[in-house]
């Protein structure tokens, strides 16, 4: 009875708790006050129903009433207000090192790639108990990308990355929709999430599939597209030093200082003309129409990657790199 | 309300006004004041626009308010709609 | 029935003049109203016929009663037929036309021929749209949202946009000739704080109307000339925003679920102090609440848009906006429940209506503070549970007033009685079919079927077959009105001036109205809703 | 139509029945005039909030695009868009002394600078369409940063301002051909000495009109032209 006919969703990850407990006490608050309104509306309209002889009683109205009415309600509202931020501030601020996943969105499918390289299309294997940030973007129209166990969304925009995170809480199989209208098969585009015990998890991991991690081969197509001439990992390159760059701050030539996030990676590559590196030259080619969306992931992947391992990373700037770059042709 | 009549002197010294600030405003355009460029571009847009709404279109003497009071709520609105727009763009990270 | 006769052959606005011509080429605002209520009831059932189309494919999980771009093309022009082509105008259009001058004793609107105008843009517009329709139809949703409307979509944007884009202009010099007229056209003694809230609702109606309404017709300019020409404004394959076409959007788009909402809030503001016999609660507060829903309503459109982009700071700025409007819907709610207080109730079928307002719309405008509430958002939008909420408001709401509105005024439009038997029984039939059609929607939401789905999973089944149970109860409860209004034309009792013995200047006139609505020019001395001084029917005259 | 018994008492022609008087009808009218403009504002307002954030965003672009516009024509359109609100401010006071001839002759001028406004928006529109500066598939701008003359210009970005430029000038001109067409019906009238000092009110709202019009061009010029005109 319960799967044919459930009542309440799956709960399944650490906001979910927090949404539903907000739900709750939005549902009993709304309860509470429809009752009292009907109640009086009942109580009123069978009390004061016409009766011979009986004479309604003419009043002006009350500015004392009007006010409580007014001032408690906005009272209430700025608890609601404060709750419901504060979870959305949390769904929004995803926790660091966490693991991540780059989505593609496109009519009508989900295709999906974990840091360590594995591919998957509507379907997404996660462990338990850590911490997922997707990286979402849109090869088409506006998708939506929403874990109803999760109690998550984010829609997800073509042109440009957006993010959502989570943290599984119960082994399972859920729900992944599109909620975002996105033509003839909106309704088909849907999958789903498998959320695994973390064994499980390394087992499916190991179970093959991928060619390299998503780092190594965003290092393959820096090298391949020649990036690594001029994003040398000295001070003599005629582009910036990409190592350690990931979230850093960047004093552009116009004076603006912006963070170097997913967003502004994927620009610098796509559009470089949009922001300049203080001190360097407007010299980079444009990329947009020659990486392809999967590409463009595995280099912010390779970007990012250049924080986390140093040694790692001047290999991919230096000359040593050679010889993977024979390997990719 | 009885017509007020703007006499031929007024009328064509806001025209004079309006020809000498275009002026101003393309000469200025040609001097480095940094941003304040676009600030004195629009201020000086927005004097003219004044001076049209003031004396050619009559609101100065106009005895009803309620012309003046159509006019601010046209502009209050057009400001919000690019004052909240920009609340989101300007905030804008990921 | 001596007096009834000599009643009917008064001469009226009906029956002044005959023939197709005398309609057609018509500039007295009663006569307008007429036409619009013809043209909104056949979008009506237009849009009615869509609806019951999706509910009867979500019947089963899988898509299987059309396909899924037959589908699509349905929940579009369901919305839109509904949206642009019958509740904008319903209210505004039939009732205001109706009322607004004859309330503030004026002969007419302040433009008559302007108002003729309205009514033909809005014919035009209706036919491009059946048009559209008849030719393949158009399937982006009735938001348009970008770049699949203006890049990725086959069906006809284009007419569609134009048609949306010409009923905007009907729609805005409608409450461009309720504003000048309320404001220059009121007879004598008639001051702001006598007005009825009837008209402070559709001022405030017309405010929206008219700041809010050019910035979608520009929106669906730049839609179409992307469309046609491949600008790139909202295209980000081109360097465009795909949600700046959503902030545009919303910009008008959110408070015109006011331009729906308020002119209904106006309707239960006259019905329930007439059924009381007694002075509104908060007269002042009544008024103003409505011009503060007006403004504020411009303040939050992007609570629309809290999964899709925008900054998080503008979620926060937005969710706190979207509270603040709450407060004087929440202040209307409170005085009507006020104004029964002590008072002398009756339960005709307009009293009937209002009270269904009045709980469909509580529920309506509290389940709208869980989409205020960010966190919650997230997990409830673009899911039935909007769908449930924006219907609880629009058609619970709106459609609700509209139709307590029809049996309110319809001896003063008709110069008959409706059965008011059958009146109150098709109140009832219409306020279970609307529960049961929607409030198995917000379960469905909160489990998360997302909106616009052809086929869903199977565990969403139950609830579906239970909103599609409710939306033929539902479908009959709208039948019935028409059916009857239609019978009490002819056969219907010969309405008296003021069968209700309702305090407003309209009900001062006969029914139906002269063409020049008043034999007299009335002059004002009395207050609003005064309803001390007003004898209460005799029960005999008006009971069904 | 008959008249109710009220409106017969007065006796000018223009006064319709449903208004007590010339004065009420005036005062409506008006009224109604400038709700229509606070509609216009919020129309134009949708364009200008779209010109607002991609200004923001590509300003580079944005200049280097601006710079490419003849700022020559652009300012003498200005000032003869400027010279038409003169003519149509001295129209209206012709028509409230009473004077028919004068008010004939400042229509025509007012008809002849529009027109003349017209003309030379269509010869820029020509020559950016002879520079592939309009928007779509043969779009090309070779325009340069203004004080970055080695930069490359984003295309995109750059189209972006033409799409926007076009838009708005082409809904400003669309505005301007209605007014052409409203004042030669005005002028028609005119001449057949309709408008009186009593009654002038359409001679007035199209004024009305026209300043507005003449008003959104006031912005367009600087926000179009005058982009990071420093060398």
């Amino acid at each position: 009875m319960f799967d044919t006919f459930p009542l309440w969703p799956a709960r399944a990850s650490t906001t979910a708790g927090s949404v539903d407990a907000l739900f709750v006490f939005l549902v009993a608050l709304s309860a509470l006050m429809s009752l009292a309104i009907f109640t009086m509306i009942v109580v009123f309209a069978v009390r004061y129903r016409r009766r011979k002889g009986v004479a309604a009683e003419q009043i002006e109205g009350s500015t004392a009433l009007e006010i409580t009415w007014s001032v408690i309600p906005l009272f209430i509202f700025v608890v609601i207000f404060v709750w419901g931020a504060v979870i959305y501030f949390k769904e929004r601020t995803p926790p660091r090192g966490a693991t991540e996943i780059y989505v593609v969105a496109k009519q009508w499918m989900w295709k999906l790639q974990h840091e360590e390289g594995q591919r998957e299309i509507n379907e997404l294997h996660v462990p338990v108990g850590r911490d997922v940030k997707m990286i979402l973007t849109s090869q088409d129209v506006i998708h939506s990308f929403y874990v109803p166990a999760f109690r998550i969304k984010q829609d997800v925009l073509p042109g440009r990355y957006t993010t959502a995170w989570f943290r599984p809480t119960r082994a399972g199989t859920y729900h992944l929709f599109c909620a975002e209208y996105c033509g003839t098969q909106h309704s088909g585009m849907i999958g789903q999430v498998v959320v695994l015990e973390p064994a499980q998890y390394q087992a499916w991991l190991s179970g093959g599939g991928a060619a390299g991690s998503m780092a190594s081969n965003g290092q393959n197509i820096f090298l391949q597209l020649g990036c690594s001439t001029c994003h040398r990992s000295d001070t003599q390159g005629r582009g910036p030093n990409l190592a350690g760059l990931f979230g850093k701050a960047v004093q552009l030539e116009d004076g603006r200082v912006v963070t170097a996030d997913e967003n502004y990676v994927r620009e610098s590559i796509l559009t470089p003309s949009a922001k300049i590196v203080s001190g360097f030259k407007p010299i980079m080619p444009v990329f947009q129409g020659l990486v392809n969306e999967e590409q463009l992931n595995a280099l912010v992947a390779y970007v990012k990657s250049l924080n986390q391992s140093p040694s790692g990373a001047a290999s991919g700037l230096t000359p040593d790199a050679k010889p993977q770059e024979q390997k990719v042709q | 309300m009885s017509e007020h009549i703007v006499s031929v002197k007024a009328n064509v010294a806001v025209w004079l006004a309006l020809l000498v600030l275009t002026g101003v405003t393309t000469g200025i355009a040609f001097v480095d004041l940094g941003p304040l460029n676009t600030i004195v571009a629009l201020v000086i847009a927005t004097c003219k626009a004044l001076l049209v709404v003031l004396i050619f279109m009559h609101v100065k003497y106009a005895s009803d308010k309620l012309v003046k009071v159509v006019v601010i709520a046209a502009v209050f609105f057009l400001m919000l709609l690019l004052g909240l727009s920009l609340a989101d763009y300007s905030t804008r990270l990921l | 029935m001596a007096t009834a006769a000599i009643t009917l052959e008064r001469e009226n606005y009906l029956n002044q003049e005959y023939g197709i011509k005398s309609w057609l080429l018509t500039v007295d605002h009663k006569r307008i109203a007429l036409l619009y209520l013809l043209s909104i009831t056949f979008f009506f059932f237009i849009g009615g016929f869509f609806a019951l189309l999706i509910r009867l494919e979500l019947l089963t999980p899988a898509g299987d009663l059309v396909q899924a771009d037959t589908y699509n093309k349905l929940f579009t022009m369901h919305g839109q037929v509904m949206v642009f082509f019958f509740l904008i105008p319903s209210i505004p259009a039939v009732l205001g036309n109706f009322l607004v001058p004859l309330m503030i004793g004026a002969k007419d609107l302040a433009f008559p021929r302007i108002n003729l105008l309205s009514w033909y843009l809005y014919i035009i517009a209706g036919v491009l749209m059946l048009h559209c329709m008849l030719t393949g139809g158009v399937d982006t949703g009735w938001t348009f949202y970008t770049p699949f409307s203006t890049a990725f979509s086959n069906s006809k944007v284009i007419e569609a946009g134009l048609a949306i884009f010409i009923s905007g202009f009907s729609s805005i010099l409608t409450g461009l000739n309720f504003v000048v007229t309320i404001h220059r056209m009121r007879a004598p003694g008639m001051t702001w704080s006598r007005l009825p809230l009837f008209i402070w609702a559709h001022y405030a109606t017309s405010i929206i109307q008219l700041l809010g309404t050019p910035v979608i017709a520009v929106t669906l300019v730049l839609v179409v000339l992307e469309r046609a020409l491949h600008l790139g404004i909202f295209d980000p394959t081109r360097g465009g925003d795909p949600l700046l076409f959503q902030h545009l959007f919303w910009f008008y788009s959110h408070p015109a679920v006011y331009i729906m909402i308020l002119p209904a809030m106006g309707v239960v503001t006259e019905i329930v102090p007439c059924f009381s016999r007694k002075r509104i609660f908060g007269y002042n507060f009544v008024a103003m609440s409505s011009i503060g829903i007006a403004v504020l309503g411009f303040l939050v459109w992007a609570h629309h848009m809290f999964v899709a982009g925008i900054s998080l700071y503008a979620a926060l700025i937005f969710s706190a906006l979207s509270y603040l409007v709450a407060i004087p819907s929440a202040i209307k709610v409170f005085n009507w429940t006020a104004t029964m207080y002590k008072g002398s109730i009756t339960f005709s079928t307009p009293m009937l209506y209002a009270f269904g307002f009045i709980g469909l719309f509580t529920m309506g405008g509290l389940t709208g503070l869980f989409l205020a509430a960010l966190g919650i958002d997230v997990h409830v939008t673009d899911t039935y549970f909007v769908i449930a909420h924006f219907h609880y408001i629009m058609v619970g709401g709106a459609v609700m007033g509209y139709l307590g509105g029809m049996h309110f005024w319809w001896p003063k439009i008709s110069g008959r009685m409706y059965p008011e038997a059958l009146g109150r029984l098709a109140a009832l039939i219409v306020f279970l079919g609307f529960n049961l059609t929607f409030f198995p929607q917000f379960i469905l939401g909160y489990l998360g079927m997302p909106r616009r789905y052809w086929q869903y999973p199977p565990e969403f089944q139950v609830l579906n077959v239970l909103s599609t149970a409710g939306s033929t109860i539902l479908a009959v409860g709208y039948l019935l009105p028409m059916v009857y209004f239609l019978w009490s034309m002819r056969y219907g009792k010969i309405a008296p001036a003021n069968p209700w013995g309702a305090s407003g200047l309209e009900w001062k006139t006969t029914s139906p109205p002269p063409t020049f609505n008043f034999e007299q020019p009335p002059v004002v001395d009395w207050e609003a809703y005064d309803y001390e001084n007003t004898a209460a029917p005799q029960e005999a005259r008006f009971a069904g | 139509m008959p008249d109710s018994p009220i409106a017969v008492a007065h006796h000018n022609p223009e006064l319709r029945h449903h208004f007590a008087d010339m004065e009420q009808q005036r005062d409506a009218s008006s009224l109604g005039m400038w709700l229509f403009l606070a509609t216009e504002i919020m129309f134009f307002g949708g364009m200008f909030c779209a010109y607002l954030i991609y200004r923001l965003w590509y300003f580079p672009e944005f200049a280097a695009a601006s710079n490419s516009l003849d700022i020559t024509l652009g300012t003498a359109n200005t000032a003869v868009l400027i010279c038409s609100s003169l003519t149509v401010v001295l129209a209206v006071r012709a028509a409230q002394l009473g004077k028919r001839r004068a008010q004939v002759v400042y229509l025509a001028l007012t008809l002849v600078l529009g027109l003349a406004f017209l003309g030379v928006k269509g010869m820029e529109w020509t020559s950016k369409f002879k520079e592939h500066h309009i928007p779509g598939p043969s779009f090309h701008f070779e325009g340069s940063v203004p004080g970055h003359p080695g930069q490359a210009v984003d295309q995109q970005h750059a189209q972006i301002f033409f799409s926007l430029y076009f838009a708005m000038t082409g809904m400003h001109a669309l505005h301007m051909i209605i007014g052409v067409g409203i004042f030669s019906y005005l002028l028609y009238y005119a001449w057949k000495g309709r408008y009186t000092p009593e009654y002038h009110t359409p001679l007035e709202n199209s004024g009305l009109y026209w300043h507005f019009v003449d008003i959104v061009w006031i912005y367009l010029f600087p926000l179009l032209y005058l982009i990071d005109r420093k060398k």
